[in-house]
């Protein structure tokens, strides 16, 4: 009960925040019909510094770190992918009105990560306290990878049984997995990442770190809360025209999957020590679903689902709940459990 | 001296841009040229609009000088085919005239 | 199957390219597609050249292709009568050859 | 006759402020036909910084303001914007060689606001250590929208009679003030400092504030400052090409319209106590003419006007003697009067 | 009224873009358009994609509208004999109709 | 032997610092297929940043400096950029499977100054210690604009000769030479350093270059060298379809052109007192080559040589091996000689 109340007031502390605040902030403005819009390039440069500053964080810790303890959470990861997406593929795709395809590319961004959501956890862990192994972000492609490969299988073998019915043939490609793969890690998103791992983790870039990427953060962080606001307000107009199912698979998903991956991490706290803050990042990196690499990525693989079904889930939907709600719920609820 | 040819015109996400590109090449095109741009058509809802930060979504229009017709309907028939019957795109042909051949 | 169209291409300041949409909307074209760039006119001095720094000075050419060239003639006239006469910008008729008529 | 030695002496230290200083360096740049330019997604971005900056800061402030203070001076701001434009419509319209509408359409601009003049004049006040309100940012719309809505409807009036004398008839859309005090409203400057305004009033922004907004305002108006000079000295070839007279009301007008709201403002002290500083901004938002959103918005209400004429006058004259002299000039008096 | 013209498309590089818009002007085109684009060609290896940071070795397309086909002819051969000889380039042309032949 | 053994382990530890190390990230990304890529218009702003940054320092040194030391290093600029074309004319064109023409515009391009090297220079100076004159990077201008005059000239006369040969006549513009040094001076880059150098000097910037240019100098370096990085990788492919001997040229010329500036520092050294740290930014001029500015200038000045060769050669070899080897090498052997 006073965990209740308790989270509840979080949550209304939450709106205070600026990330949040932010967030709504951008949301508010293109629902006043606002011609406000941060430039495409200065949003991918926000993106860029962002995945950097994480990942140079990441790499400049795994220096010390016993890398034994990050293969559970690793192989949890690869897991927790999956698991949504066969969820997605289950539940979503008997909802009424719903293709198959386009339930499992929506099930597919949902196990895929948003690099601005966990940027958005991590500040939150920083500003309230709770410690985390920095080399969680590394966990990313091991959720992220997974989740879209299987989406795009499952999609292309939901395509072919489509057409199949129908009489014209085409003479598309066959599913190659290593090359969707490939293809994931080569997208911008996972190569800053990797990048900033790499240069973390090969160079000495304490100074650049402290004088830019570090001190850059919060306030770029800032900024792109409210062009994901602007986005979600935006795609929302695309969503209402497909099935409703997806705006309540998009409302529930968040915390479904975050709860199951908060699992998943108690158990490696107990077997490895794995950190309070580093399970919440794993329930964050379940809860969120991609928003830069994950739709192209997917329009590319599944040509015949609808990106407004599953962009519009996403961002729309998935994307501001597992902000304003997943965030501080599997903060508080870390708190409470250990 | 001025010789005939044929303009095909595509337009299509950038997302395929890619494949389309091979389609050309595969097909003996000696070159092209690509524009982005927005745009609006009947295939889902306003494909150019889906998360208007993500540039593999935008329009890209690329055009396809070529001196011979059954080369410009080979490539159209082939786009056509396995391409915009399930994703968002059109081809348009129309004369043009060119000087020296040598170069299409 | 190819099917004869006419591509109305019609170049204006990015200030006036709603306006015109909903001239295209109302006169029933099925889609249409922008290209942003600069220019040059008779219309006023160098306007696509104000205030640089501002998008909506930009010049646009928006690309339409209609199958029924009586829709065609109807925007392009509707267009010079309504804003052309006083505000920059130029359109043109060209015949293109499409694919899948229901498109258009 | 000290205060005048004193005031020359400020404006020529005022050539040395790296404010006034990049102003007239990107003009130089310019002038020797540099092909120096700032990525205009770079000057997007900037703007928005800056807007945000001046709003967070002012929604900080109203949060412990007494928000009847701000009643008279907003009511003053309206009426600075409406006479401002007749002053234009009376005076530059009565010159040779000049159209109505683009007599109007000038007036309009000039009674409109800067984004960049406000945010060089709030970062004078604070470099001589001049307090003032912050909430007087909030005072923008006040000015700029009544000052757009009016030229718009006077301008379209004026086109209605020169088309009554021709021959043929548009189907000319009906003047809808609703309609542009919306789109206005809607704009992307407006937009990003009334969101900063919300921002700093609903949430919390104090560590983003202090960690990016303002650290970064010097860095970018000084870019910013940049970018207007080199405008300012490209549109001067096209003012050329029009009536001279323009370049006589742009010079005045930024003193006269400055002085007529230091006189409101003066006003405003002795009734509400509103702070010199208050005053000095009072008097920029008047002398200040729009460069963001104002050219647009007349270009689209008035499509018959000259933006050569409009622009040029703004741009290359008004923008630059704001900043030259207005600025200097007003926080100089605010000394003497106060 | 429609008019008979001819549209001149122009694809170079945009260093070389000054030097084109001078012979337009020379031979008395009323107007043009600029549009920025990418593209790939016989010319050296793949121009369009040398240092992709620097603008000046972008594809630029300039479209020209004239009423008298001599000019447009005039045109097109000097661009080809002074310029795209030795630097990368393309010229077509084509027929489109256009309103109010006095701003062409 | 000691020296020796010292310079291998600087450069090993170079391979740490962040200037080198992202550099190197850059490439490796590219390598791997990555489509990362920092959006064009950041570049350029970065560029303008890094250059502003450089000449306000610049800017303000002058002001106290004795400009009469300036004279030596700046005569012996140019002259080293001189003989830098010269050497590339005789050495380079004589190789088998070079034209003439591309040869010429390839020396053109290693006599002329690429400003990101020149940057990550001085930041390895400040890190290290070792004092210079500020005002070095006014030198810019004095070697960068007479390679590029020469090389056109004798480019143009290189194709001149071939024309004659073949059957048709164009009507070739003269070569002006005045009109190649004043298209020099407006370029970009050029344009940014002169506004910098001269904001530094007759402006007071003090407060904004601390707040702003100073602490973003680092992380925007950075970045920039990811960026050079990938198109180092990214134009390797171009520099592998033309003459192997072009990468024999462009991985010896940067420490040929370093070691002869580095002679003609220790001459000014002796007569003038040029500092070593002076000694050392010289030597980099030379031997770095131009990135921005050099090849659009080159490529509409010589438009019959081959870009894929003069600019592969510069971006792919010439500018990592400056950076990983040049930078540590001349300022060790600076340590050594004074
Ligand atoms: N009638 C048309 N005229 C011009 N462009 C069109 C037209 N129809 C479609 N397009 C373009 O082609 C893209 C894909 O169209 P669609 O396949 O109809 O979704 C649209 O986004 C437009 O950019
Ligand atoms: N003859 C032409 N050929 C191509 N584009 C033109 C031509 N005339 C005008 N334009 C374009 O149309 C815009 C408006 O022209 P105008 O109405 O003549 O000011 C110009 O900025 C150009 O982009
Ligand atoms: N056949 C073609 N169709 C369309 N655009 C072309 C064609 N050939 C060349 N181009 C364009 O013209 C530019 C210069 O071509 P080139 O002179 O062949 O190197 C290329 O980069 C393309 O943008
Ligand atoms: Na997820
Ligand atoms: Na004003
Ligand atoms: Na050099």
């Amino acid at each position: 009960m006073e965990a209740l109340s308790g989270f509840i007031s979080l949550i209304l502390a939450g709106f205070q925040t600026p990330t949040l605040g932010f967030l709504l902030g951008g949301m508010f403005m293109a629902a006043m019909g606002s011609r406000l819009n941060i430039p495409d390039q200065v949003y991918k440069f926000i993106i860029f510094v962002l995945l950097m500053k994480i990942g140079l964080r990441g790499g400049m810790e795994i220096r010390n770190a016993n890398l034994a303890e990050l293969l559970l959470p690793a192989f949890f990861a690869v897991l927790i992918g999956v698991i949504i997406v066969f969820i997605g593929k289950i539940a979503l795709a008997r909802l009424p009105g719903i293709r198959p395809v386009d339930a499992i590319a929506t099930a597919g961004l949902f196990g895929a990560v948003s690099a601005s959501t966990f940027a958005a956890a991590m500040l939150h862990l920083d500003d309230v306290g709770m410690e985390y192994e920095a080399w969680v972000s590394a966990l990313y492609p091991f959720m992220d990878i997974p989740a879209l490969v299987l989406a795009i299988v499952l999609g292309r073998l939901a395509t072919q049984k489509e057409e199949l019915k129908s009489t014209h043939k085409h003479k598309r490609k066959e599913v190659n997995i290593r090359e969707i793969v490939i293809d994931s890690l080569q997208g911008s998103a996972l190569s800053a990442l990797i990048l900033g791992l790499l240069l973390g983790l090969l160079t000495k870039p304490e100074p650049v770190y402290e004088s830019f990427y570090n001190p850059m953060f919060r306030g770029f962080l800032s900024i792109l809360m409210i062009i994901m606001g602007i986005e979600a307000w935006q795609r929302l107009s695309e969503l209402r025209r497909v099935a409703h199912w997806y705006a309540v698979y998009a409302a529930i998903a968040p915390l479904l999957h975050g709860g199951i991956a908060f699992g998943f991490g108690i158990i490696a706290h107990h077997l490895t020590g794995f950190s309070p803050g580093g399970v919440v990042l794993l329930a964050i990196l379940a809860a969120s679903s991609s928003d830069i690499s994950g739709p192209p990525t997917l329009r590319a693989g599944i040509p015949s689902a609808n990106p407004s079904a599953f962009i519009g889930s996403s961002t729309s939907i998935g994307t501001p709940i597992c902000i304003a709600i997943g965030i501080p719920l599997f903060t508080e609820l870390a708190t409470i459990v250990f | 001296m001025k010789h005939h040819a044929t303009l095909i015109s595509i337009m299509t996400e950038k997302v395929f841009e890619e494949e389309i590109l091979e389609v050309l090449e595969q097909e003996g095109a000696k070159g092209y040229t690509i524009f982005e741009g927005g745009g609006n058509g009947s295939f889902h809802l306003h494909p150019a609009q889906h998360l208007s930060m993500v540039d593999e979504f935008r329009i890209v229009k690329i055009e396809v000088i070529v001196l011979d017709p059954n080369m410009a309907d080979r490539i159209a028939t082939r786009l056509m085919e396995e391409y915009f019957e399930d994703q968002p795109g059109i081809v348009s042909l129309s004369d043009v005239k060119v000087f020296r051949q040598q170069k299409f």
